[in-house]
Parts: C-alpha cells; sequence; structure tokens
C-alpha cells in the first residue's frame, strides 16, 4: 500500500500521458494542460510545508541563539509583511476587489523598492563573476581547454571594436577572416553542431530515465519501505 | 511610499549586495535576510492568487455551487481530485499517515516523466535531426524548405556541422570504450562541444555587463545625483 | 500610393478593358474536390470584382479534438498580379446551403487555406471564400455539407511515435537483457568516478555537503534526475556519516529530497543519521535562493558542492563562491547554456545526456545499466538517420535526379514532428 | 614566489574591482561612443520613422527589471520618439511587470525638456492596457478582439470608454507593433502568431542573450528590424536622436569586454610562464 500503489500510479500516469500525446480525443487531448493545472494547485498546498519549515528554521534559530540568530528576525518580519500585504492587500487604492500588485499597494511599493533592486543587484554580481572565471578558468592546458579558450576569444573580440580593427585590413576573398564575421561562423557552424549533438543526447538521456522512473527500476525518490 | 526613501532604501540594499564580493559581513546578511523573508512571502502570495483562488477556487466553487443548489455535475467537480490531492500532500504534517502524501508525489513525478518523454523526444531529438539533414553539394532546388548549397564554403560548413553532430554524439556513447577510431572520433567531438562552451561564454559576457551597468547607473545617475540635487 | 492625373486615367482605362475581358469569359472553373451543391446567389453586380477563388478541399481537420474543420481553396488568378490584385480573402460558414453565411474568418492574400476552429462536432457545415480586392469581392461556389469530428489516433504524428517505440522499446530491451546477467561495458565518466572520493573528503576535513537541486520545481525532469543523483549520493554519505546541508527552491522538491535522503539512510542501515534538518526550503525567487545559498557557502564552508539540476543565471554565482572557499565541486545540467559556467568554474560536469545516466551508473544495478545501452541504440538511429538523410541529398543534388530528391525529402520529412 | 606565481594566486577581489572600475569610470566620462548604425537597427528605425502622425502604435512590455538595463533604453527612445511624433501608443505586457516597465518610459518621455511643452494626454495619445496572463494565447485572442485579452486598462477603464481605442478593434487597426523581450513569451511568439498569422508590421527589442534567436525571423521578413541588447539600444539612440544612457553606456560595455580580455591573456600568460595548475584533489594528496 505505501509503496505499490505510488509505484502503481507513476506508471499509470507516465504511460497514459507518453500515449496521450497521439490521442487527439476527449480527455486525452489535453491530459498534458490538465496535469500542469494539477501541479500548480498541488504546489500551493505543497508551500505550506516549505513556508512552514522556513519558519520552523528561522524560529529555531532564535530560541537557541544560534550564530546570526538577529537576521532571522529580521527573515520573519519580511515574510510575514509580504504575506500580509499581498493577502490583505493592504493599502490597494483598489480594495479588496483590486489587483493585488496595483500601483500604490503596499505590496506593490515592497516589491518596487526592496524586492526588485535586491534582485537586480544579486543579478548583476554575475558581471563579476564572469570576470574572476574567465581569469582563472580559461588557461591553455591541453588542447581542449586551448579549443575553449580560442572560440571564447574569438567571439569576445568579434563583438568588441577591437575585432574590426585588428583585422580591417583584410579585405576581398580573406575578408571571411575578419573577426566579427569568423565570430558569426563559429557560431553558426561548429557551436551549432555541438548545439545539436548535446540537445540530441539531452533527448535521449530523458527518454531513457522516463521509462525507468515509468517502468518503477528508479525509485528512490519513494521513500523507505517499512510495511 | 516616499519616493526618495524608496530610492535610498533600494542603494542600501544594493551596496549590502554588492559588498559580499569582498567578503561576507553583516550588511550583506540583512540584505539577505530581507531578500528571502520578502521574497518567499512574494512567492506565496502569488502562488495564492494565482494558483489557489484563479484556478482552484474560481473553478470549484461554481461546480460545487451547481452540484448543491442544482444537482448537476459539471467539469469543475475534477477541480476536487487537485484539492484533495494537494491535501494528502499535507499528511505528512502527520507523521502516522505521511506515507499518504507520496501518492501525489508518485503522480507529480509520473506525469513528469511521461510529459518531458515526449517533449524532448521532439524538440531535442526528432526536430534537431530533421535540421541537421541537408545536402553538402549544391544545388539542390529548395524543394523542402532547404537552402540551395550556394558555394564550396556553404557546403564545407554543412559537412562540419555533420561531422560535429556525429562526433559529439559519438562523444555520448556510455557502452563503448573511447578506443582507436571510437576514441578519436569522440575526441574531435569533444572539440566541437569546447568550442559550444567557449563560443556560449563569449557570447554571454556582453548581457552580463549590461546588468552590472544597469546597477551602476541606479547608484550614481539615480541616488548620488539626486543626493546633490 | 500616389499616382497623376494622367497614370491614373491609364489605370482605369486598362482596368475597364480588363473588367471586359472578366465578363466576357465563362463560369470560373469548378474545382474537382468540390461538390457544389448550389452557387452563391448574386446580390449586386459589382463594379470591378476579381477572379474569385475556388475551393479546394474543405474536410474535417484529420488527427485533432475535433470542433475544427479545415477550408483550402485554389488562390485566384488575380492574386499578387495584375491590377485587380486580390487584398484578401474571407471565410463565410452555415448550417445550410441557403444560409444565412457569416464570416468565420480571413486570410490575407497568397494564403491557401484556413483552420475554422470554432465548429460544433457533428454539426453539418456549408463553406465559401469570398474573394476581397479593394472594394469588390466575388465569391467561390458553395462546398458540400461537412461535420468535424475528434480522432482517436493522431495520423500526423505517427513517425514520431514510430521513432519513440524504437528507442523505447530498445531500452526496454536492454534493462530486461542486463537483469538476466548479460554483460555490460560502460566507459567512465570522471565526474562519477569522482563522487567518492568528493565525498570522503568531506568526511576527512569534517565540513558539510551542499547538495544543490537546480532551481525548477518537480515538473522539471532535470529535477528528477538530480533527486534521483541525490538518491545514491546519500547513501554514500550516510555510510560514511558525513553532514548533508539541501537548501531547495521548491516546497515539492522539498519533500520529495526528504523522502529520499530518509530512505538512503535506512537502506545504509542508519536511519538514526537522518534529520529533516537536512533538506531545507529557502525561497522560491531565484536570486533570493542564490543570496542564501551563497551566505550559505561563505558561514559554512561545505568541503564539496553538487549542482545537479535546472540551472539559470545563478550557475555561475554559486559556481565562483563555491570555487573561492576552496570545494570540490561536481555539476551536471541539461541547460545548453549553463553548461560553460560550470564547466570553467567546476572540478567536474556531467553534460546533458550524462546528467541522466548519473543515477544509473551510481547505482550500479544491472537493469538500470541496461537502459543506457537502449540509449546508444537511439543514438545509433540518429547517427544514422543523418548520415543517411544528408548522403541523399548529397547525391541528388550532385546528379540533379528528380526522383532521388524526392526520396530525400521523404526521407527527411519523417523526422519533420507534425 | 615570482611576479607571475603572485598573479596567478591573485585574490579575486582585486578583479572584481577592476571589473568595477572598467565599468564605473568609463560610465562617469559621460563620453559617447560613435557608433555605426547596424542594418537591424537601420530598418526597424526606417519604418518607424516613416509612419504617418496618428498611426497606431502597439507596444508590449515583454520584461522585468532585470532585464531593464538592456531594454529600457530602447524602450525610452520609442516612446519618447513616438510622443514627439504624433504616434498614439497603446501599451500591454505579456510579463507581470512589463506595463510597469512602460510607465518607467512614459515617465521619462514626460519628463524630458523636448516635450515640455507638448501636451501629452493619456487615454488620447497613449494608453496603458496592462499585462495579461496568457502567454501567446493573449496575442491570439486579440488577432480578433482586442477587448477579448483587455477588458480594461491599467488604470481600470473599461476599453470602449478609452479614446484611443475607440476604432481599435484587432491587429487590422494597428500600424506598427513594438516588442521588448527578454525571453518567454516574446519575439518568437509575436512572429509566430502577430506577424504569421495577422499580417502585424513587427519590430523587436531583444536581450543580448535572446537575438540571436529572433535573427532568423530578420533573414525571412517576419521583423522588419531588430535591436539587440544595449548595442542595439544605443543605435536606437543615436537613430532616434535622442542619444542617452545606451549611447553612454557602450563605452564602459567596450571597456568590460577589453578588460576581460586582458584577463584571459594574463592569466594565460602567467599560467604559461609558471607551469603550473592542478585539481585541487590532485593537491590534496
Amino acid at each position: 500500500m505505501k509503496r505499490t500503489v505510488p509505484l502503481a500510479i507513476t506508471f499509470i500516469v507516465g504511460t497514459v500521458l507518453v500515449l496521450a500525446d497521439f490521442i487527439p480525443h476527449k480527455p486525452f487531448g489535453n491530459l498534458g494542460d490538465d496535469f500542469s493545472l494539477y501541479f500548480d494547485i498541488i504546489a500551493v498546498f505543497a508551500f505550506l510545508l516549505g513556508g512552514g519549515n522556513l519558519i520552523r528554521v528561522h524560529l529555531t534559530k532564535i530560541n537557541r541563539k544560534r550564530p546570526d540568530w538577529q537576521f532571522s528576525i529580521v527573515t520573519l518580519v519580511g515574510f510575514v509583511v509580504m504575506l500580509a500585504a499581498g493577502i490583505f492587500k493592504i493599502s490597494n487604492p483598489e480594495g479588496i476587489q483590486g489587483d493585488v500588485a496595483a500601483i500604490g499597494s503596499l505590496f506593490n511599493d515592497l516589491y518596487m523598492y526592496i524586492f526588485t533592486p535586491l534582485q537586480a543587484s544579486m543579478f548583476a554580481l554575475l558581471a563579476f563573476f564572469v570576470g574572476s572565471a574567465s581569469y582563472r578558468a580559461f588557461r591553455a592546458k591541453n588542447i581542449e581547454a586551448t579549443i575553449l579558450l580560442i572560440a571564447a576569444f574569438i567571439i569576445l573580440l568579434g563583438r568588441t571594436p577591437f575585432g574590426l580593427w585588428l583585422t580591417e585590413g583584410l579585405t576581398g576573398d580573406l575578408a571571411f577572416l575578419q573577426i566579427p564575421n569568423l565570430a558569426n561562423w563559429v557560431m553558426d557552424v561548429p557551436n551549432l553542431a555541438g548545439q545539436r549533438a548535446i540537445m540530441i543526447g539531452i533527448a535521449l538521456g530523458v527518454i531513457s530515465m522516463s521509462l525507468r522512473v515509468i517502468l518503477g527500476v528508479e525509485r528512490t525518490y519513494l521513500g523507505q519501505d517499512s510495511d | 511610499m516616499n519616493f526618495d526613501i524608496g530610492i535610498w532604501i533600494a542603494a542600501f540594499l544594493t551596496l549590502g549586495i554588492m559588498s559580499f564580493l569582498y567578503k561576507d559581513n553583516p550588511w550583506y546578511k540583512i540584505s539577505e535576510a530581507i531578500f528571502i523573508g520578502l521574497s518567499a512571502g512574494y512567492w506565496f502570495v502569488s502562488l495564492f492568487w494565482q494558483n489557489l483562488v484563479s484556478k482552484l477556487w474560481d473553478n470549484l466553487w461554481p461546480a460545487l455551487d451547481a452540484l448543491f443548489t442544482r444537482g448537476e455535475f459539471t467539469g469543475g467537480l475534477l477541480y476536487l481530485i487537485a484539492g484533495i490531492l494537494g491535501l494528502m500532500m499535507l499528511m505528512r504534517l502527520v507523521p502516522q499517515i505521511g506515507w499518504i502524501s507520496r501518492w501525489p508525489l508518485a503522480l507529480v513525478v509520473g506525469a513528469t516523466a511521461g510529459l518531458q518523454f515526449i517533449n524532448y523526444l521532439v524538440s531535442n531529438g526528432v526536430i534537431q535531426v530533421y535540421n541537421t539533414i541537408t545536402p553538402l553539394f549544391g544545388p539542390v532546388s529548395e524543394a523542402g524548405g532547404i537552402a540551395p548549397v550556394t558555394d564550396v564554403w556553404h557546403g564545407l560548413g554543412n559537412a562540419l556541422i555533420l561531422v560535429g553532430t556525429f562526433t559529439g554524439l559519438v562523444y555520448f556513447f556510455f557502452s563503448k570504450e573511447h578506443k582507436g577510431f571510437f576514441g578519436g572520433a569522440a575526441r574531435v567531438g569533444t572539440w566541437f562541444l569546447m568550442i559550444t562552451f567557449g563560443a556560449s561564454f563569449g557570447y554571454t559576457v556582453m548581457s552580463r555587463m549590461s546588468l552590472l551597468i544597469g546597477r551602476l547607473d541606479f547608484l550614481v545617475n539615480t541616488w548620488i545625483t539626486g543626493i546633490f540635487t | 500610393m500616389k499616382h497623376s492625373a494622367s497614370s491614373t486615367f491609364a489605370f482605369l482605362f486598362l482596368f475597364l478593358i480588363f473588367t471586359g475581358v472578366l465578363f466576357a469569359q465563362d463560369e470560373p472553373i469548378d474545382s474537382a474536390m468540390v461538390d457544389s451543391v448550389a452557387t452563391a446567389v448574386e446580390e449586386m453586380v459589382p463594379v470591378n470584382p476579381p477572379k474569385p477563388a475556388q475551393l479546394d478541399i474543405v474536410q474535417d481537420n484529420p488527427g485533432d479534438a475535433g470542433s475544427s474543420i479545415h477550408v483550402s481553396w485554389i488562390l485566384s488568378p488575380d492574386d499578387g498580379a495584375g491590377d485587380n490584385d486580390v487584398t484578401s480573402y474571407i471565410i463565410y460558414r452555415s448550417e445550410s446551403p441557403t444560409g444565412p453565411f457569416e464570416a468565420v474568418g480571413s486570410a490575407s492574400r497568397g494564403l491557401v487555406e484556413f483552420e475554422d476552429a470554432t465548429t460544433t462536432d457533428g454539426i453539418e457545415y456549408y463553406y465559401y471564400v469570398e474573394t476581397v480586392a479593394g472594394d469588390d469581392s466575388a465569391r467561390s461556389s458553395i462546398s458540400r455539407p461537412i461535420k468535424s469530428s475528434a480522432q482517436w489516433f493522431s495520423t500526423k504524428d505517427i513517425d514520431t511515435f514510430i521513432i519513440g517505440l524504437m528507442i523505447s522499446l530498445s531500452v526496454i530491451f536492454f534493462i530486461f537483457a542486463a537483469q538476466k546477467g548479460k554483460e555490460l561495458y560502460l566507459r567512465k565518466i570522471a565526474g562519477l568516478e569522482a563522487v567518492d572520493e568528493a565525498i570522503g573528503r568531506a568526511t576527512e576535513m569534517g565540513r558539510p555537503i551542499l547538495f544543490i537541486p537546480g532551481i525548477l520545481d518537480m515538473d522539471d525532469v532535470q529535477t528528477v534526475a538530480g533527486i534521483t543523483i541525490l538518491g545514491r549520493i546519500a547513501k554514500t554519505i550516510a555510510n560514511y556519516d558525513t553532514k548533508l546541508n539541501m537548501p531547495v527552491s521548491r516546497s515539492i522538491v522539498m519533500t520529495t529530497a526528504r523522502e529520499t535522503v530518509k530512505q538512503a539512510y535506512v537502506a545504509a542501515g542508519r536511519p538514526e543519521g537522518y534529520s529533516d534538518d537536512m533538506v531545507h526550503y529557502l525561497t522560491d525567487e531565484q536570486f533570493g535562493y542564490v543570496a542564501a545559498v551563497d551566505g550559505i557557502m561563505v558561514r559554512e564552508k561545505p568541503a564539496t558542492c553538487f549542482y545537479l539540476g535546472a540551472f539559470f543565471a545563478e550557475s555561475l554565482i554559486m559556481a565562483e563562491t563555491g570555487n573561492s572557499i576552496g570545494a570540490i565541486q561536481i555539476a551536471g545540467t541539461a541547460m545548453p547554456a549553463q553548461l560553460p559556467f560550470f564547466v570553467a568554474a567546476c572540478d567536474y560536469t556531467l553534460i546533458g545526456e550524462e546528467l541522466f545516466a548519473a543515477s544509473a551508473y551510481l547505482s550500479g544495478e544491472p537493469k538500470q545499466l541496461g537502459s543506457l545501452k537502449g540509449q546508444d541504440i537511439g543514438k545509433m538511429i540518429a547517427m544514422a538517420a543523418i548520415l543517411i538523410g544528408c548522403g541523399l541529398f548529397t547525391v541528388a543534388s550532385i546528379t540533379n535526379s528528380e526522383s532521388l530528391l524526392s526520396l530525400a525529402n521523404t526521407f527527411r520529412s519523417i523526422f519533420s514532428a507534425s | 614566489m615570482g611576479f607571475w606565481d603572485k598573479m596567478l594566486a591573485i585574490d579575486r577581489r582585486w578583479i572584481f574591482l577592476f571589473v568595477g572600475l572598467s565599468l564605473l569610470i568609463p560610465m562617469s566620462l559621460g563620453i559617447e561612443t560613435k557608433l555605426s548604425i547596424s542594418p537591424e537597427t537601420a530598418g526597424l528605425f526606417d519604418v518607424y520613422e516613416n509612419l504617418p502622425p496618428g498611426s497606431k502604435v502597439l507596444m508590449s512590455f515583454d520584461y522585468d527589471p532585470p532585464s531593464a538595463p538592456e531594454l529600457q533604453p530602447m524602450a525610452d527612445a520609442a516612446v519618447k520618439y513616438a510622443f514627439m511624433h504624433d504616434l498614439k501608443l497603446i501599451i500591454m505586457g505579456l510579463w507581470p511587470q512589463g506595463p510597469l516597465q512602460a510607465e518607467i518610459s512614459i515617465q521619462r518621455a514626460l519628463d524630458s525638456p523636448e516635450l515640455k511643452d507638448k501636451e501629452v494626454e493619456y487615454g488620447v495619445d497613449y494608453v496603458n492596457l496592462g499585462f495579461q496572463a496568457g502567454n501567446e494565447f493573449v496575442i491570439q485572442r486579440m488577432g480578433s478582439d482586442f477587448r477579448e485579452a483587455f477588458a480594461m486598462d491599467i488604470r481600470g477603464n473599461r476599453y470602449e470608454d478609452i479614446p484611443i481605442l475607440k476604432n481599435v478593434k484587432n491587429f487590422s487597426n494597428i500600424d506598427f507593433a513594438f516588442n521588448f523581450s527578454a525571453g518567454y513569451p516574446g519575439t518568437v511568439e509575436w512572429v509566430q502568431v502577430a506577424v504569421d498569422r495577422y499580417d502585424v508590421v513587427l519590430g523587436a527589442g531583444n536581450t543580448a542573450v535572446q537575438a540571436p534567436l529572433a535573427y532568423p525571423y530578420l533573414g525571412a521578413g517576419q521583423l522588419v528590424g531588430l535591436l539587440g541588447g544595449m548595442r542595439g539600444g544605443a543605435e536606437f539612440e543615436v537613430a532616434t536622436g535622442f542619444s542617452a544612457k545606451a549611447t553612454v553606456f557602450m563605452l564602459s560595455q567596450t571597456f568590460a569586454h577589453a578588460i576581460v580580455i586582458l584577463f584571459i591573456i594574463v592569466g594565460n600568460v602567467a599560467y604559461a610562464i609558471t607551469g603550473r595548475g592542478k585539481s585541487k584533489l590532485e593537491a590534496d594528496r
């Protein structure tokens, strides 16, 4: 019961959904959409577990005065305030019937002035990490690494004015050697080939793994056998 | 909220996140703590209105209404199943019957496996094979929507795509040792993969730099300039 | 467009002649495929009607869920040429051959088909198409009655079905073959060879292991792959008695991961070592999650980091931070755009297909390994298809043979997936 | 430890500092880079420029704040140009945050000195229809009737009460559509539905990461033009004559690229000279 039923559910649901793609007739035709709707609904209920876990972890931290427990208070306050602002639509100019993110509502203000800058700043850190990664990682250690390096180099040069300056002299039949042209070629030919090999490989990997899951060969995610 | 206060808060948080680059510090910790709490709350609010209210309640309520007031069975009642599956997830909170939550999990995993099987087969597998099939030597008439091969370079490019895709797949073979001719082909395959990685990396740099420019612009031109004007 | 007075005059003159020629002609040609039951009633003689398009095929849309009828026509001779250039086609429908007809859609010039997706299954409909040229128009004859219906098999997808079936059968075949004890060779994958060593390192250093299952939910197959690998890795972690820290960004992933890790500890004979706190939820927000994971990294200094699942822009932020604390990093994803960052910043990267194969590799069970052999058959099919296809087209091109070309096109269309 | 050994083991924070400065210094100089305008940008501007006053332009803002650095400059220029030349703007978004980004562009345009004496009235000269969930299906619904997708604008006015929309039923009443996109749903969906099915004349602005996906549509004529990333934005600013942020930022972009290239070179020189680079597992042994 504890393990057989879930395995059966996986098998039936998986098989039906694979076949449903080839059956346009109701109710199979839109089973995929139905599932994503069901998934979204399950996700809300599951959030109660996740959000509950968040609250519990931070309350424990505060209770036991673990290192940095003060910041847990900040997290909890942030969580509760945002939740209240959104669920009760606090200071929403259109009232409780209005759109949750209406301009002027507390929810939208928190989003605009706190959430958005945090999100954008974290995203912007990437620029720094791109710098440090390129300093460290692109080294001509062996043939493979050298090829990686050269490809990256051509594309980088091709997207700045230097690329053109360096090779402007190459005209006529040699124009294809101009770095911007070379960069386009790298994108369109060898890069594309590599992408396709990766994509086809992924397709086969997914198919094989899906089959292992559907057939119950892979069942680690279902938890222990205790009955 | 007052716009100026908003800008000050945004600047405070932006610098807090960036201070992480130097080292972990209380300023980063407080920005991080706010971010986690606020964003978790934001997501729950979004899930609440978009999924629970719009998808479950707005569909289920009319169906229940129809059932109890007029005794009609309507399609909306199927949402009851979704609601029950959701409640089954919550059974984890009760240790004795926590195993019930495996049912919706099994449904999720099974459905994901089934749906993605087809999605990947089509969009990652079959279509990529389709796109790789081209003539290496022209001219082929436009029949079938294939661009005719215009010159030798174009043909060589097509040939290179064929070689790259082919050897790349050889690299992924699991059940054959990478030795001899097969090993050589796999090696060539890795070269193509390396070009792909290098090219994607180089390509992304510009976009990533723009993001930082945007943040610096805010700090310099909105916040600091704002202080002095 | 502006015409001078003289050219406008010349234009009108030509128009008049053209109209005369048009009216001198007989009835428009009736399409062979359409049984016309009635012709449209002439309401008014238009000043200058274009030659009407004629209905070609009107039929139920094949291999669909019903409620849709496919209408196609033969272009008006005036389409794209002459002074009486067609501007658009309007498609009319009625439940009776005598009307009233209502417009159900339009198509711009040059187009020859329209899907009427607003039909009710089982009702007979009649169609005609009106050819519009500026203010003038002309009607086609009316189609025979047609009903829409839903089908039980999508005939147009049969190629995809067969390809999927072939790959599935080879996977299933090798699963059974391996189960019966057939020996299989599998090449080494460096990233997976290093897993034990990486876990051992964390044990020796007395530091935790960080496991990141990507930022998507359980409805993404990469997350499922990450969780299955977690199952194997957690067993080793349990055996070594190392600390596991697994922050997640989705609640369903949290629930699934807890089941998985618990199961691994039980299987390793150490159920008492498991605690729910190993897997904890942070936030669904992509960058909020990264901010928190980065914080965990610099504070807890894990010796080993696993990134296995679906990743977006956060990949490099995490991998670079992990690198800065000196962690051994093993990554795997099927996101082509993120692979370069993992390759650059991590010690080992599972590329695409290797991510999905990893749990089978780590399990060491014959059944699981067999499925990988089946995958290889799939690769052979793809490789053969590419070679044959390119070969056919190239030979067709060199020999300039029409029959070879059509063979090549037919072969290619097997993979057209529509 | 020699110089190159030190370079090899350099604290990454120096690198961070270099990256930051290479962006910050050129930005503060405020120098406008001389740009050549690419054919993709020129093609778009050409159509935009030739729209007669009173033309109805549909703008879909399909991005969120994290992508704003790349897309906001082009959106700003497009909105401002429209107001200056009496084009009527109908704004919408397939991303929840898109219409709010549009409000930013509108505000910037209205605050600009060039528009000081111009009367730009909400509801008459422009309207913001807000966000609508449903991705490409929204575009499809708009194909038959805009009202089916947008019953109200962002301020809560009913569709039929908005003067600018009086004669706007569907795409056939739109003279030009402009899409700013950072991913899905975005340019691909607009091309597949609005252009392919309803013959909309479409121009697009994409992030640098997205732009390559849209190139094929440009070649096939399904897009009249394409603005790619911050550079595309800068070119569009030059074309419209409103040199603003992106133009100034191009120097930073170029510097940033240069510094990444420099890092790669220095890293390799250091590596070649010292001949090191062991993996951590090897180092542990």
